[in-house]
């Protein structure tokens, strides 16, 4: 036997995996930044702005949990941002019409659904590359919505329903109890189940995954129209927070969202990432845009400083991979 | 096949190159260890080694890729450096790589010609006319008759490896390293570029010459070289050594390169039985039965249709009309139902098919039994480490850990990793497309050793080999495959290379 | 055994790409239902509309085929632009103008190309990082405002004719033709394929494919500075968010030409195709004035039956 | 009669242009033409409405209605009209150039100085303000903001925390006053350059459960259920119904060869709770101004 075989037989040496350093760096970073928020502004520090700071970074991990879920598979999702608006718009619409929040929460979540779902069949079935397929579908969908809304808003729901985006429950916001339960559950589904093994699997690659009798194309439809459901439940959490929904509110969620995802260390090669990493990416997003109101920052330099971050962040990643492979 | 030049005698000339002491290390592997190789004048020199001993790596320091770690060249004598692939070409080095270079979207004379275009008149153009010219003159020398203008990414792996073959040639090279070249070719193709190998080697060009076959080590060497985990073990000549010794030397150990089986007496139940059938892939009226406890072969040409079968069995092609009866019952559809029904598909192509490369060994080696591992549908991280450590003992995969990524496995060893992830999926009956290509004699041994114990067990084996002498080997019997159709069957008694030769040619 | 030699070539039509199809649909379509679509004025009219888009399509097949993306065009087309109309106001000449854009428009595609191929960050990340760059300098060099008072001589550029030829189409023309050989007919087309299709076999072959990389993500810069004076013509000033998504009609167009986003196989004609299907749609839906959403929703309808159609096709 | 009138609007997604259709359409449908609606598939391009300016000069409309994505790269957009020769009217933001029949908008200046004095008022003059800005650089931005930056050198006794842009978008309104209200203690009173910014600050302010007076511009449908339930102080109304009614009653005119009137501009009305009626009701059914009631506005 080789020395090789040897070492092999040997158990592993580091009890701690690859991602979990990776993620481990990721915090360390979301720490640092809020270290220097805390120097350069005193109010960074109250536990009203730390609250704050989480329930803006959900909004955007909502969308981007299932986003993660879509990279993992090499894929993307572009219409995500149209897709919250025009389950928004529905969603809003049900509610006004039935008074029934539930009803409205089910559409949203029905809607959103239906989208990805669509989205999977374009990319499975019809074989259209993702990126295409749902560029193509955030048109279609932004074209619906506004014959839909024809420019109206709508607005104003039930207090009741409100609670769910800006109620508090034992001093926290409700979206930040939501935020930790998709978070468990996202990760229990990606790390602890086989469906999320075979996801990692098909997209590392996905002809060895068909012939290792793993079903592509249902897991695909499956990880597509979770990411649609996820902007369905991101859609909730627009209305009831802002009590209200137009045609145009999906547009400045997209980017922000791939934006949480590759922060968060998942590649767009596919089967690499966490949901947890994306959170963080979610957090380190935030941290930066808060801080940036905070010390009144000309908004100006958002795009710019984004940008920085974006690139920072997948080159620091590449980086720290290498060193400890 | 008799070569024309004598082998030269190791201390009467000075080597055309030397490498000397050469070192070099990857994360966790010491792939070189102090290697020092010399290669002379119109000698073929065999380079031998199991899977990962680092024959590839050896040859990539040898022509720039690689970067040595420690270690130093000598050209004629004189001291050189090869700190890039342009520094060898200028001393005359030419690789066929065991991967392919070439790029699919180009035609085979832009592929030849890669970085040595011909310029056109126009500054940065390429003289089309004389491009084409000089690839027919390239592809007509090693005797492959196609036009040079094809694209190639229609071209099968055989006719790809020709093309590597003429690019490699066209460098009008004094050293030509191969590294596993006959692995993709049929016998046709063989034969030519043994024939080209003579021709060169006449011309005073040095052929280094990676291969797992030992019939083509003693056809065509002059020298053979041996490595052994990363470190030169001996230089001998064909003429000095039986096969026996060089397994030995290569491996370390005895290997019975008969690979004897326990045939069993009484075949057991029918449980794979295809009835006639058709695939748009191109295969048609295909009647195979493969019973419980037999190792089925299944031979013919390249191009035979062999591997269409075997996907279209385990469901990753449509079927047009047939049936598929597998364990009593008709099964269709796609490779998840088959999987799950007990069939398992080791492919042909285990870079594309078979390994996400990104991955780790463990990964890999658990993807296709999870269900069976995780009933509940819940995943547990210790549990897969377990089976997968276990596989890697089982198989002797050389590998640091079972953290390691695929991809950086030597072939064979990744080879092994294809196959072992079917083993803990518990499958009933194995469909091994060419499960031994590019892999060691030790490897190949366990491997059929493996699947002797597996069909012993009561699973069975359709094998497919363009390695006729392994089917008689290993197989109770076979079909012999032509042009998309059974040609005939060979039970254990007829099954001889000279059979299925017949049997698969045209108009036999 | 098989012939060797015998290679089935595809027949011509199967390289047709499912948008060649749509676009004669349309065309038919439109001729019969909107007046004025075939006139000459109007053809023109779509024609000159699609040349900014053209100038980007074209470098945006080639960093396709390496298996790259560029996200950051639309934004570095509008900082271009910007710098087109700031340089030229305050030295009233074009040329210095167009000189800035291509400067800045090359300085991006470097940085972009550096990005990818010596730190090795996927095209994707990179590049949208430097789309945020180049989308907060447009701000800050503006301060959100447009800019105005630009030169005739800039405008000029967009309303002047050559031959009787509008000279947007004659610049798109010229672009074709220079890409169109320096992809089919020059050793560094030869190496864009190889980029995308095998680039270990450029190692081999003793190329940088690093230099090759970072040179072709530099031509797009470059166009995209070159657009930006056309677009900067067009508006007769400077604007700090005009020319931002248009990257995305840019892919677009290329992916629905027929270039695949693997193994470096990429195809300008059906590039061209692309651009002038989405220009041909846009115009006529304009001119059969239906509901706008319709509008809204129909580029998005052309990309997914477009690459229906691919797949059909592939696939028979 | 039968005329096609081109109305050109910014985008689809901002319900101020949909009041400005519906009032173009309403006009339409009483003086016997027809409209036909150009907007960009993406809201605000300047490209695309070059683009659309150049297909509909070849379709040849009757006459324009025309509001610029933005007044001065349109400007060449203009000129092509106008050397095709189509008569066309400038409504809601003035152009920097080309040649009108006339200009009918409101003066973005005065309602933001006339929508944030009535705040100011409201607070006794004294106080900490915040001003949530729209879109860096658009002309009704920076005129509103200007606007509300002169009624606060009015009023000595108010202290300007924060200038921050919300892009003109509910979400990010939210997001900033949410962060603005961390470093700040007391906030009295929100100047919003826009209702949908308005009503998100509103929703910031609930939620950390404080109180400040907020004001918005554009008399939005939200904006006066706000009013009536008492969150929202006031509404700055840019009467685009208004506009896009006499926008295409002058195009109108001046086809048929009647007088139009050379230029409106909408004096602003602060939409309070004293003031809301008349603004809650359905678009459709709201009555476009006669030519003579025009005349009356249009004199200074
Ligand atoms: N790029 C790399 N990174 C890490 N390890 C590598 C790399 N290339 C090779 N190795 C390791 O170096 C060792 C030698 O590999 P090499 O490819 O030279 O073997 P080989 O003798 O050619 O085997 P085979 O017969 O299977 O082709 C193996 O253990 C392999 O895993
Ligand atoms: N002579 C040839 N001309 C063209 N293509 C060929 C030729 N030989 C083989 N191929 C291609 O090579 C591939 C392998 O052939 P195929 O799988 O049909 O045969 P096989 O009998 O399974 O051979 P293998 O032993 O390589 O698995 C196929 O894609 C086939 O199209
Ligand atoms: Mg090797
Ligand atoms: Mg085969």
């Amino acid at each position: 036997m080789t020395d090789i075989t040897k070492q092999a037989i040997s158990p592993s040496r580091s009890l701690v995996s690859q991602e979990a350093i990776q993620v481990f760096y990721r915090l360390l970073a979301a720490l640092l930044i809020c270290a220097v928020l805390a120097v350069l502004s005193d109010s960074f520090l109250s536990l009203g702005n730390i609250l704050n700071v989480l329930r803006q970074a959900s909004l955007t991990f909502f969308i981007a949990s299932g986003l993660t879920l879509v990279v993992l598979t090499a894929g993307l999702d572009l219409s995500v941002g149209a897709n919250v608006a025009l389950s928004a718009c529905l969603a809003g619409t049900v509610i006004h019409q039935t008074g029934s929040p539930l009803l409205g929460i089910v559409t949203a979540l029905v809607v959103g659904g239906a989208v990805g779902l669509l989205n999977g069949v374009m990319v499975t079935a019809l074989r259209i590359p993702s990126f295409i397929a749902t560029y193509g579908m955030l048109w279609v969908l932004n074209g619906l919505t506004y014959w839909y809304m024809a420019g109206d808003t709508i607005h104003g729901f039930p207090a009741g329903f409100r609670q769910i985006g800006s109620g508090y429950l034992f001093g926290l916001p409700i979206p930040v109890y939501l935020l930790l339960v998709f978070l468990g559950i996202g990760t229990l589904f990606a790390q602890r189940t086989i469906w999320g093994q075979e996801i990692y699997a098909i997209g590392a690659n996905p002809v060895a995954a068909r012939l290792s009798g793993i079903p592509v194309t249902r897991r695909l439809l499956l990880v597509y129209a979770v990411s649609g459901t996820m902007a369905g439940l991101a859609s909730i959490i627009f209305l009831s927070r802002l009590n209200s929904a137009e045609a145009d509110i999906g547009e400045s969620l997209t980017l922000p969202a791939i934006a949480a995802v590759l922060i968060g260390g998942t590649s767009l090669f596919g089967g690499v990432g966490t949901v947890f990493g994306t959170f963080v990416g979610a957090l380190i997003l935030t941290l930066v845009l808060n801080g940036m109101n905070l010390l009144s920052v000309s908004a100006n330099w958002q795009p710019l400083v984004t940008g920085v971050i974006v690139i920072l962040a997948v080159w620091l990643d590449m980086k720290t991979r290498r060193r400890t492979q | 096949m008799s070569t024309a030049a004598m082998p030269l005698d190791a201390s009467s000339a000075t080597p055309l190159l030397e490498l000397r002491g050469i070192s070099k290390a990857f994360p966790g592997v010491k792939a070189l260890d102090e290697v020092s190789f010399a290669i002379y004048p119109g000698e073929v020199h065999m380079l031998l080694g199991e899977n990962g001993a680092g024959k590839s790596s050896l040859m990539k320091v040898l022509c720039g890729a690689y970067s040595a770690d420690a270690g130093e060249f000598a050209y004629k004598g004189e001291k050189v450096a090869i700190s890039s692939t342009a520094d060898a070409q200028k001393l005359g080095i030419a690789v066929i790589f065991q991967e392919f270079s070439l790029v699919p979207y180009l035609d085979i004379a832009q592929n030849i010609f890669l970085g040595r275009e011909p310029k056109g008149r126009i500054p940065g153009t390429i003289d089309r006319r004389k491009i084409l010219a000089d690839a027919r003159r390239v592809l007509a020398t090693i005797g492959f008759d196609i036009d040079p203008s094809t694209i190639v990414e229609k071209l099968g792996v055989a006719q790809q490896q020709m093309v590597e073959i003429a690019k490699a040639i066209s460098q009008n090279a004094r050293i030509l390293v191969m590294d596993e070249p006959t692995a993709a070719l049929s016998d046709r193709e063989t034969e030519l570029l043994f024939a080209l190998i003579a021709r060169l080697k006449a011309e005073g060009v040095s052929i280094v010459y990676i291969s797992h076959r030992m019939a083509e080590v003693f056809a065509l060497g002059d020298r053979i070289t041996v490595l052994r985990d990363g470190r030169r073990i001996d230089g001998v000549r064909p003429a000095d050594v039986t096969p026996d010794q060089l397994v030995r030397m290569m491996v370390g150990r005895n290997v019975d390169m008969t690979y004897p089986r326990h045939f069993a007496d009484r075949p057991g139940e029918v449980l794979l039985s295809v009835k006639d059938l058709t695939s748009p892939t191109g295969i048609s009226d295909i009647n195979i039965e493969v019973r419980r406890g037999e190792i089925v072969g299944l031979c013919g040409l390249v191009g035979s249709g062999r591997s269409e079968v075997a996907r279209a069995i385990f469901g990753a092609d449509p079927v047009t009309s047939g049936e598929i009866i597998f364990d009593g019952k008709s099964i269709s559809g796609a490779p998840d139902v088959a999987a799950r029904r007990g069939i398992a598909l080791i492919p042909e192509s285990r870079k594309s098919e078979g390994l996400a490369l990104l991955r780790s060994v463990g990964d890999n080696l658990v993807v296709a039994a999870l269900r069976k591992l995780f009933p509940s549908g819940l995943f547990d991280q210790r549990s897969a480490q377990r089976t997968s450590n276990n596989l890697i003992r089982q198989l002797r995969i050389a590998t640091p850990s079972a953290r390691q990524t695929v991809g950086l496995l030597s072939g064979g060893n990744q080879q092994k990793v294809v196959i072992g992830k079917w083993l803990a999926a518990g499958s009933k009956l194995f469909i091994f497309d060419e499960p031994t290509r590019g892999i060691d004699i030790g490897a190949k041994s366990e491997i059929f050793a493996l699947i002797d114990r597996l069909v012993a067990e009561g699973a069975a084996a359709l094998m497919i080999s363009s390695e006729q002498i392994e089917i008689c080997h290993v197989c109770d019997r076979a079909y012999v495959m032509r042009e998309g159709r059974i040609a005939g069957h060979l039970t254990r008694s007829e099954l001889t290379e000279e059979n299925i030769v017949r049997l698969g040619m045209h108009h036999a | 055994m098989r012939e060797a030699a015998v290679v089935s070539q595809p027949h011509p039509l199967q390289r047709i790409p499912g948008v060649a199809i749509v676009l004669v649909v349309l065309i038919a379509l439109f001729s019969a239902t909107a007046p004025g679509f075939l006139s000459g004025a109007n053809l023109s009219n779509v024609l000159v509309q699609s040349t900014i888009l053209t100038m980007l399509a074209l470098p945006m097949t080639l960093i396709i085929m390496t298996e790259g993306l560029d996200l950051s065009m639309g934004a570095v087309l509008t900082l271009t632009s910007l710098c087109v109309a700031i340089v030229s106001l305050a030295t009233q000449s074009m040329l210095l103008g167009l000189g800035a854009g291509l400067l800045v428009g090359a300085a991006f595609g470097t940085v972009n190309g550096w990005l990818v191929a010596i730190l090795g960050i996927p095209p994707f990340v990179a590049t949208l990082g430097t789309l945020g760059m180049a989308q907060g300098l447009s701000l800050i060099v503006s301060d959100g405002q447009s800019v105005v008072g630009i030169p005739h001589s800039v405008r000029d550029i967009y309303s002047s004719t050559l031959l009787g030829v509008p000279v947007p189409i004659v610049m798109a023309l010229v672009t074709y033709a220079a890409f169109h050989g320096l992809l089919y007919h020059t050793r560094f087309g030869t190496y864009i394929f190889a980029l995308g299709g095998n680039r270990e076999a450029l190692r081999y072959a003793g190329l940088s494919p690093n230099r090759l990389l970072i040179a072709v993500y530099a031509i797009g810069g470059a166009m995209a500075g070159i657009a930006g004076l056309l677009m900067t013509a067009r508006m007769n000033s400077g604007h700090p968010t005009a020319g931002l998504g248009i990257e995305f009609d840019a892919i677009a167009a290329v992916a629905v030409g027929g270039t695949s986003f693997e193994r470096g196989n990429g195809w300008l004609l059906g590039t061209l195709l692309g651009v002038i299907a989405v220009g041909v749609l846009r115009n006529g839906l304009n001119l059969i004035s239906l509901p706008s959403s319709v509008q809204v929703a129909s580029v998005g309808l052309l990309v997914i039956v477009a690459l229906f159609l691919d797949g059909l096709r592939s696939r028979a | 009669d039968g005329e096609t009138i081109a109305v050109f609007t910014k985008n689809q997604t901002n319900p101020f242009f949909q009041t400005v259709r519906v009032g173009a359409d309403n006009m339409a449908k009483v003086l016997n033409a027809k409209t036909l609606h150009y907007i960009p598939t993406k809201p605000d391009s300047i490209p695309e409405q070059l683009s659309q300016i150049e297909d509909v000069v070849v379709k040849k409309p009757s006459a324009i209605v025309f509001t610029p994505v933005d007044y001065k790269a349109m400007v060449p957009g203009v000129e092509k009209i106008n050397d095709a020769k189509i008569p066309v009217v400038n409504i809601t933001d003035r152009s920097a150039g080309g040649k009108f029949l006339s200009f009918i908008g409101a003066d973005d200046y005065s309602l933001g100085l006339e929508t944030a004095r009535y705040l100011l008022k409201a607070l006794s003059g004294k106080g900490n303000i915040v001003i949530i800005e729209g879109v860096k650089g658009s002309l009704t931005n920076v005129d509103r903001v200007r606007g509300f930056n002169d009624a606060l050198k009015e009023n000595p006794g108010i202290k300007l925390l924060a200038s921050q842009p919300g892009n003109y978008q509910r979400l990010q309104a939210l997001q900033v006053m949410e962060n603005l209200m961390q470093s700040n203690a007391q906030i009295d009173g929100v100047l919003a350059a826009n209702d949908a910014m308005a009503v998100g600050a509103i929703e910031a302010l609930d939620g950390a459960n404080r109180k400040a007076q907020v004001i918005g511009i554009n008399g939005t449908k939200e904006a006066i259920d706000a009013i009536k339930s008492g969150k929202l102080l006031a509404s700055g109304d840019y009467n685009g119904f208004a506009q896009g009614c006499l926008g295409t009653m002058m195009a109108i005119r001046a086809l048929r060869e009647q007088p139009v009137i050379n230029e409106i501009v909408l004096k602003p009305t602060i939409i309070t709770q004293d003031n809301f009626k008349p603004f809650d009701v359905p678009l459709e059914s709201r009555i476009c101004p006669t030519f003579e009631e025009a005349v009356k506005l249009g004199v200074k």
